[in-house]
């Protein structure tokens, strides 16, 4: 994501950008909404990586979590309900020299968008991808998402959701070509750092599930895991993220090895923990954007190409 | 056809010809049909780009069957081509077949049940069937003779298997090529081209299969002129200029490529799907891409990021597939992000009929999106224009920064004509992607209050970093719901269309420019709608047409020119009443599309003629319309 | 207003007031507004439902701010409810504000800024602000006042922060009932009432907060019988019916349940997601279903495949899933399975004013199928209409087993009104299923050639297997591509419709059968288009009004109807380009929807005016439209 | 599924069926097509259970293998490409005394319909749910499938398809309420039918995967299984799918309790061996059918609860 691209290869660019730089309209998130603490972090990311915002592009559905763009000075695109990962790859195959970033909420990516969310996984694009979790449906109001725990009561659902929660991670982690699953928490700010910015250096696509408050509509979801970090499990590991400095507070640490796949499924299995880090990782799988590069030409260069392909059809 | 006139069919195929008698035609139209999976089709694709490659006119339809694997020797089983051949240009499939080449008398069956063939119509059919050693097969010979009998077609006996099995084991692999040797015999064809397009053909296969199927083809045209009677002169004229022969997915991916399109992004449905075939085998030689995505949702969006990232991609589909793209319209018109999106008309409604011809994707084209989405929808209406439209469209997308939708159908998906061989342009590309920083205080959305155009920034230029959204924004592309926003924007997106509609030039009649009937068309039917309005002045009807290519926004001058005719009626491949059927009242009636759309624009009273027959139109039963929709009283002159 | 009149009101408001002047009005508008979070919805909804309780017309609208969480004390965090009192029945939201009682002067600001309030309405506002600690709040308010001075409104400053905080600790929670009880005396409210109404909605909450609510409604109560000099008086009137009173989409899931329906199969989306609320409350009770699907594609794929199996099912969205829905609603018309969609449309297009009003869905909900997807499309224009469109919907879709669609909108949706209760009939359910064995040789599409329509087989009666399929099919449902089986079952699917248009009676004009302007809508308009009718009849022109029910198939008449007048033309709250802009003429000019329709189906010159506001239409607006369009030199009489 | 409904309950049926009478019109498939196979082992399914062909409805997408209804004397619901599920779920909901059986493609199944699949996986309704994979798009002429394996040219990617296979075994294996998962091949017939068999009687969601041959455009893709039964392995268990006797060909029996979720896993990772039978089996999951079972009412039941609602209204 970093490389340098035909277009842009060879220009000075000498300025440099701070946090400020990257933000645009004050956010119009609910006060303690998680939502507030995933756009700081991506700033942050932005800054240390000192990207141009020009070269950036943040992708999202519909959702509260899909306003996210709005809030960030980079070229941005609201897309629909479902559909950010389409946009994006048709943003990334198109132009691989950007810098992409993809917000989805938990109803956008794993209810209607679950079929481009798998494909996404396949294609393994360089990006960095966001669900944030709030396990409810946000901007419409409080119906049941995908991953709203079993029994939670919604609008739609009052007696208490029926299902119990799809489990996002280990469902990735079943995918051919799953290449970087990390899960992360809004109220961990250093932990949220530092998995944006392993997924940013990750060379394919990056998920990261990050558990996402909402006080208006799931405020007690979150709650007893806020309250008791002890509660939290961060799994470590020098090939993963390393955020053991979280001012003591989370001293539950599992050793986990991202490249062991057969572990990475027991771990997100569902226990009485949760557990925060580098799921599993593996940067071997081809990227679709490099596996279907071509060589571009000037227009007289195809047109001489297709007088060529013509004469097959030539009387 | 009675037994006794079979036998004598068969005895005339047996003797040895005289010299043949040559009956000159300027056009006819043959078909050779056999069991799906026997080759047929190979067969007349060959024969019809021989044919166009000598400088005949062509067009060649399709005959699919229905089933993927229907019984053998069975109507349904019916798979082939159907070629009009004519001394100049051809423009549309014509009316009844005039000569048939059936591999067995099941499929011909098939064709005389859809009322395909002439009265009249030379039957050359293979004659093993009738003496087959099971009694059962020649029983369905007999009973299909008699069937076959209420017309007086004329019958030959070729001993296809019989033949073929001289030099080669498998019949059923050989037929196709003795029956293009005996065609080639009857219609006089060059056969150094016969060979060449053989060579082409199987050159990939090796030169053995080359020569196996040269040798077929020889001994077939050797068994033909020994046999048949008579030959078929159907001149060909040397064009005056290049021209090359292709049907018109082909041109629509030609087309694409010569309006330097490099994303085709698609999902596979029928009769879309080859386009991106021909995109596939050579798109990335010009540096495109043809993305197969998870659905046409996908499809769509990824063209919509595409383009959005500066580069004008298109999408390909159908029906079906036009239906789910929908919503991701809306977006594009909302974001003014630039697409062109080709819907190769299938019959509908719902899966329908996959394979078919239909025109009724018209409205739900124009009028399908919820809320207002101003948008440019076009229709090709020769395969010439397929190539063609494409690159129109895509300047259109770009230039009025819109959604351009081009309508082209079935019959011109599948059907092959020669046409002029266009002089590529380099001013058909898209500019090379600028990068430069936009200017001080520049919006993603400056609309001139006039006509509503803005310019576009491309992610990577600098100081142009907008987020682009669907919900209602002001001119930097910030979230607005307030009153005044809303309805200028809806404004601006709205007159860019009005804007492109005052560029347009008022379309040309074909015919007196006055009249009694004016039969008005769009998209594939345009060649046959004018066949029978010549045909029609011939008789001395005051008959003409006028066919549209943009139909949103629609050509100007409508209203004037239907005003000088007494009657004006659309032809189209789509649904209407019938005016006399039970509870069809002038209230109720559900008319042809076009027809909707020009009685609303126009007030004027637009009758409609429709069919929806899976298949194309035949001029000449346009022509009976025109004969029985002219207004009482009309003058013959 | 200067600041020294905002001074005079609050000496006034601080003295305590001699006999109230009590002033008679046949109907006030009211509004209530606060930052988003400080309860003004809930304040204005307990007050419409109690005045409805005590008899008075009433029409409430939401003012909803865009933002999920706007900052405080900024004109986008408006939020808050609308409500029309009437002596008698309001049909529609009326023109401007005449009272307001607002929480701070920025939100006021915002409705000031949309034309929302009258010239000289009244202000009742939280006067902490004025002199708040902070001076950036004084220096807003000052600002404010200035901006707000350009009309003459009458000013009363309400102490409610200070009020409040004599027996609450939390102003931001309390200061809406303390609203409460400052109107419930301006408006002369049974406090009965009112202390019912708390106690119903807070009884889930405990006895301790309804007393705390009821304590602040006394509290605002008493204030303003000390401080406010006037009192408005609506004089309620005893219905003679018994009467219910709900929001729109209350009445549509009631009239779901009303009319037998079992499964409500839906996705989330603003502004149809509530109709599902009012049924997850309760449909289980009724032996119902609300299955939120996974999107809008498999909602209603789900509803076909419940109807299929015998239940009749419907499914509810807004815009963007209507869009998705589009391919599933060709194979529910194609395979003839009974179908009720509700699309509850919201601002457009794309994801465009989600929470906003418009009708812009018509063109798209009738013509957006690819192919000929003929069925039903109904608009119900109050919130009444709301409740028996669903039952008549269910029973044309099992009659003629086709897909309807019912057509509401945002301001149908949230709106408050109360109507006559309706008095429930067994015979609006759906027949028990009947699992008998059909009769022998029947088909599942025995179509009567006549009418189009045929008998319904369920899985479960013996004899009756058969596959649907989207694909052409014949009578028995199997796959069938040829010309004459295709032409016969469009034909078919066609005729019903129009078999249903042969049942419909014309519509009735509102007002004089004849005269100089016939105004057509359909819709949630039709209130304002009445009233604004009947005011210009008042002011002697000959203006009379028609509302459509059905929109396809339409009404029967039109033309007649139309004839009748020198003008015809549709008010909608869709896009229309203005005559007069640029690049627009009579050719290139977008019409309103309803008017498209009207043209191509009538050929009169059906003009249209239309405004895309995301706010419903006062009828003082099409009153003037009413007056501008009149032809010149008609009669006043 | 054999429950006995609400609505038949106590009817006495005498009939008896032959595997003829669930037949109807004659398939329309290419000669050495797996769906032959596929057809004669449902219809021997059929006639094993004696299910009465009104009671039986047969729910496919668009395809080759969703012609499949039209060649059974059942009811049945050919319905749009990719979206056989919701059908299926709609029909279950409504009517669960009804046998319900769904039959797609590939392309039907894991492209298009991707979304819905996860989702009919989590409803965990009572259905037989048959994925016929050739690994390629047959109806639309050979595209390139999800399963299509990496390098296998097709007419959209001629130069091979671009990335690795999609694993649906594996995926299916990560997702909440995944009950019965299982494999099997058309070309071993006595296997394909007590796999179905196995579905019929799993009291859940039942997911078969049924590689197929496609002569016409995929013809080589399984050549290598067919004639080499060594490379194939047999899951074999007395809780799983137990055809050892298979004519002595496969010898390649694995034990495999259908309960161990991680070794199912692991013996769906891709090998150098294709492994038939039943990788998952879980009937603790409750059946949304049931979970949203509701008391039915007469309509004058309901008119009067209907009252009592209004009066809520009243004015
Ligand atoms: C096609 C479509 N369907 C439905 C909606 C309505 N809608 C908007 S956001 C949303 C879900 C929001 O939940 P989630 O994705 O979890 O995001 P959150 O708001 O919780 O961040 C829905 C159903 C829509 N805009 N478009
Ligand atoms: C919405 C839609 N998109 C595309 C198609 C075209 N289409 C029909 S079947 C098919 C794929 C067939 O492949 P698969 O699902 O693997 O089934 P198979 O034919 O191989 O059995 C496609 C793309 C369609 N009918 N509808
Ligand atoms: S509703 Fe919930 S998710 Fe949405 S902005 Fe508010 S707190 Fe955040
Ligand atoms: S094309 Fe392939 S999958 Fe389709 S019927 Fe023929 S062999 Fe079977
Ligand atoms: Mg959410
Ligand atoms: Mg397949």
């Amino acid at each position: 994501m970093t490389d340098c691209s035909l277009l842009t290869c060879g220009v000075e660019d000498e300025r440099t950008f701070e946090m400020d730089d990257y933000a645009d309209a004050m956010p119009r998130w609910c006060p303690g909404c998680g939502d507030h603490a995933v756009l700081t972090a991506v700033e942050r990311v932005l800054e240390k990586e000192q990207l141009r915002p020009e070269q950036t592009v943040f992708v999202s559905g519909i959702g509260c979590s899909s306003r996210f763009p709005h809030y960030l000075d980079t070229y941005g695109f609201h897309g629909l309900h479902g559909r950010a990962l389409p946009l994006a790859t048709g943003v990334k195959l198109s132009r691989p020299d950007l810098n992409v970033f993809v917000v989805m909420g938990d109803g956008d990516c794993t209810s209607i968008g679950a079929g481009h969310w798998l494909h996404a996984l396949r294609y393994n694009m360089r990006m960095v991808v966001l669900m944030l979790d709030n396990e409810v449906y946000g901007l419409t109001k409080k119906q049941t998402s995908p991953t709203t725990p079993l029994g939670f009561p919604t609008n739609t659902q009052p007696r208490g959701s029926y299902l119990p929660p799809l489990n996002p991670i280990s469902v990735m982690l079943g995918m051919t070509n799953a290449s970087f699953i990390a899960q992360t928490a809004d109220w961990v700010p250093a932990h949220l750092f530092e998995t944006i910015e392993a997924a940013f250096h990750h060379d394919g696509f990056a998920f990261i599930r990050v558990l996402q408050r909402c006080p208006v509509f799931s405020a007690n979801i979150f709650e007893r895991a806020v309250k008791s970090p002890d509660l939290t499990e961060l799994l470590v590991d020098d090939q993963g993220i390393n955020v053991t400095n979280l001012g003591g507070l989370y001293k539950n640490l599992l050793r986990h090895d991202p490249s062991d796949l057969d572990r990475a499924r027991w771990l997100a299995e569902p226990s009485d923990k949760i557990r925060l880090g580098l799921f599993y990782q593996n940067q071997a799988h081809p990227k679709y954007e490099e596996t279907r590069k071509v060589k571009h030409h000037t227009p007289a260069e195809k047109i001489a190409l297709l007088n060529t392909e013509l004469d097959r059809y030539a009387v | 056809m009675s037994a006794n006139a079979t036998t004598s069919a068969t005895k005339t195929s047996r003797t040895r010809a005289k010299k043949p008698r040559v009956i000159k035609a300027s056009q006819h139209i043959l078909e050779v049909v056999s069991d799906s999976g026997e080759g047929a089709q190979k067969c007349g694709q060959s024969f019809g780009l021989i044919s166009a490659k000598m400088g005949n006119g062509v067009w060649t339809v399709e005959i699919i069957p229905a089933e993927i694997q229907p019984p053998v020797r069975t109507p349904g089983s019916a798979s082939g081509v159907r070629i009009r051949l004519g001394e100049d240009k051809i423009t549309n499939w014509g009316d009844e077949t005039n000569l048939v080449i059936a591999f067995n008398e099941q499929v011909l069956l098939s064709r005389h049940r859809l009322d395909a063939l002439a009265d009249n119509a030379t039957i050359l059919i293979e004659s093993a069937w009738e003496t087959h050693e099971d009694p059962s097969v020649r029983q369905a010979w007999t009973t299909a003779m008699e069937e076959l009998s209420t017309k007086s077609y004329r019958f030959i006996n070729v001993p296809m298997e019989e033949q073929t099995l001289t030099i080669t084991d498998n019949p059923r692999r050989g037929k196709n090529m003795f029956a293009l040797g005996v065609l080639s015999w009857i219609y006089k064809r060059d056969m150094d081209k016969v060979r060449a397009q053989i060579t082409d053909q199987f050159v990939k296969k090796g030169d053995e299969v080359v020569k196996a199927n040269i040798d077929l083809v020889e001994l077939g045209e050797t068994w033909a002129s020994k046999n048949i009677e008579f030959r078929i002169d159907v001149k060909p004229t040397a064009p005056e200029q290049e021209m090359v022969v292709m049907n018109g997915n082909q041109a629509t991916a030609m087309g694409a490529i010569a309006s330097g399109m490099e994303l085709c992004s698609m999902y596979p449905i029928t009769p879309a799907t080859s386009v991106s075939h021909s995109l596939g085998d050579i798109f990335e030689t010009f540096g495109g891409i043809v993305h197969q995505a998870e659905d046409e949702i996908a499809a769509i969006g990824v063209a919509i990021g595409a383009s959005f990232a500066g580069n004008v991609a298109f999408t390909v589909t159908s029906g079906p597939g036009m239906a789910l793209k929908t919503e991701f319209i809306g977006l594009a018109v909302m974001t003014e992000t630039p697409l062109v999106i080709v819907d190769v008309q299938r019959g509908g409604p719902s899966t329908g009929l996959p394979t078919k011809v239909e025109q009724a994707d018209l409205l739900a084209a124009i009028f399908g999106q919820p809320g207002d989405v101003p948008h440019v929808v076009m229709a090709p209406s020769t395969i010439e224009d397929c190539f063609h439209a494409v690159i129109t469209a895509r300047r259109i997308a770009e230039t009025f920064r819109c959604v351009v939708m081009v309508l082209t159908d079935a019959n011109l998906a599948t059907g092959v004509q020669p046409f002029v061989r266009p002089a590529l342009d380099t001013r058909w590309h898209a500019a090379p992607l600028n990068l430069e920083p936009v200017g001080d205080n520049a919006s993603p959305y400056d609309w001139n209050n006039d006509t509503g155009l803005s310019q576009r920034f491309i992610p990577g230029q600098p100081g142009g970093m907008f987020t682009a959204t669907g919900l209602a924004h002001d001119k930097n592309s910030k979230v607005d719901y307030s009153p005044d926003n809303n309805e200028k924007t809806m404004a601006m997106r709205s007159r860019k269309i009005a804007v492109l509609q005052s560029t347009l030039k008022p379309p040309t009649v074909h015919g007196e420019d006055d009249g009694d009937i004016l039969v008005v068309g769009w998209g594939s039917t345009k060649g046959a709608i004018e066949e029978a309005v010549d045909r029609a002045n011939e008789t001395g009807l005051r008959a003409s047409s006028l066919h549209l290519t943009f139909l949103s926004p629609l050509e100007p001058g409508l209203k004037g020119i239907f005003s000088r005719f007494k009657k004006v009626m659309t032809v189209e491949i789509n649904y209407s009443d019938r005016v006399g059927d039970p509870y069809i009242t002038d209230e109720s009636r559900r008319r042809g599309q076009l027809s909707w759309l020009l009685r609303a624009s126009t007030l004027a009273d637009v009758d409609c003629w429709t069919r929806v027959p899976g298949q194309p139109l035949r001029p000449g039963a346009i022509l009976d319309a025109i004969v029985k929709n002219i207004p009482i009283g009309a003058t013959h002159d």
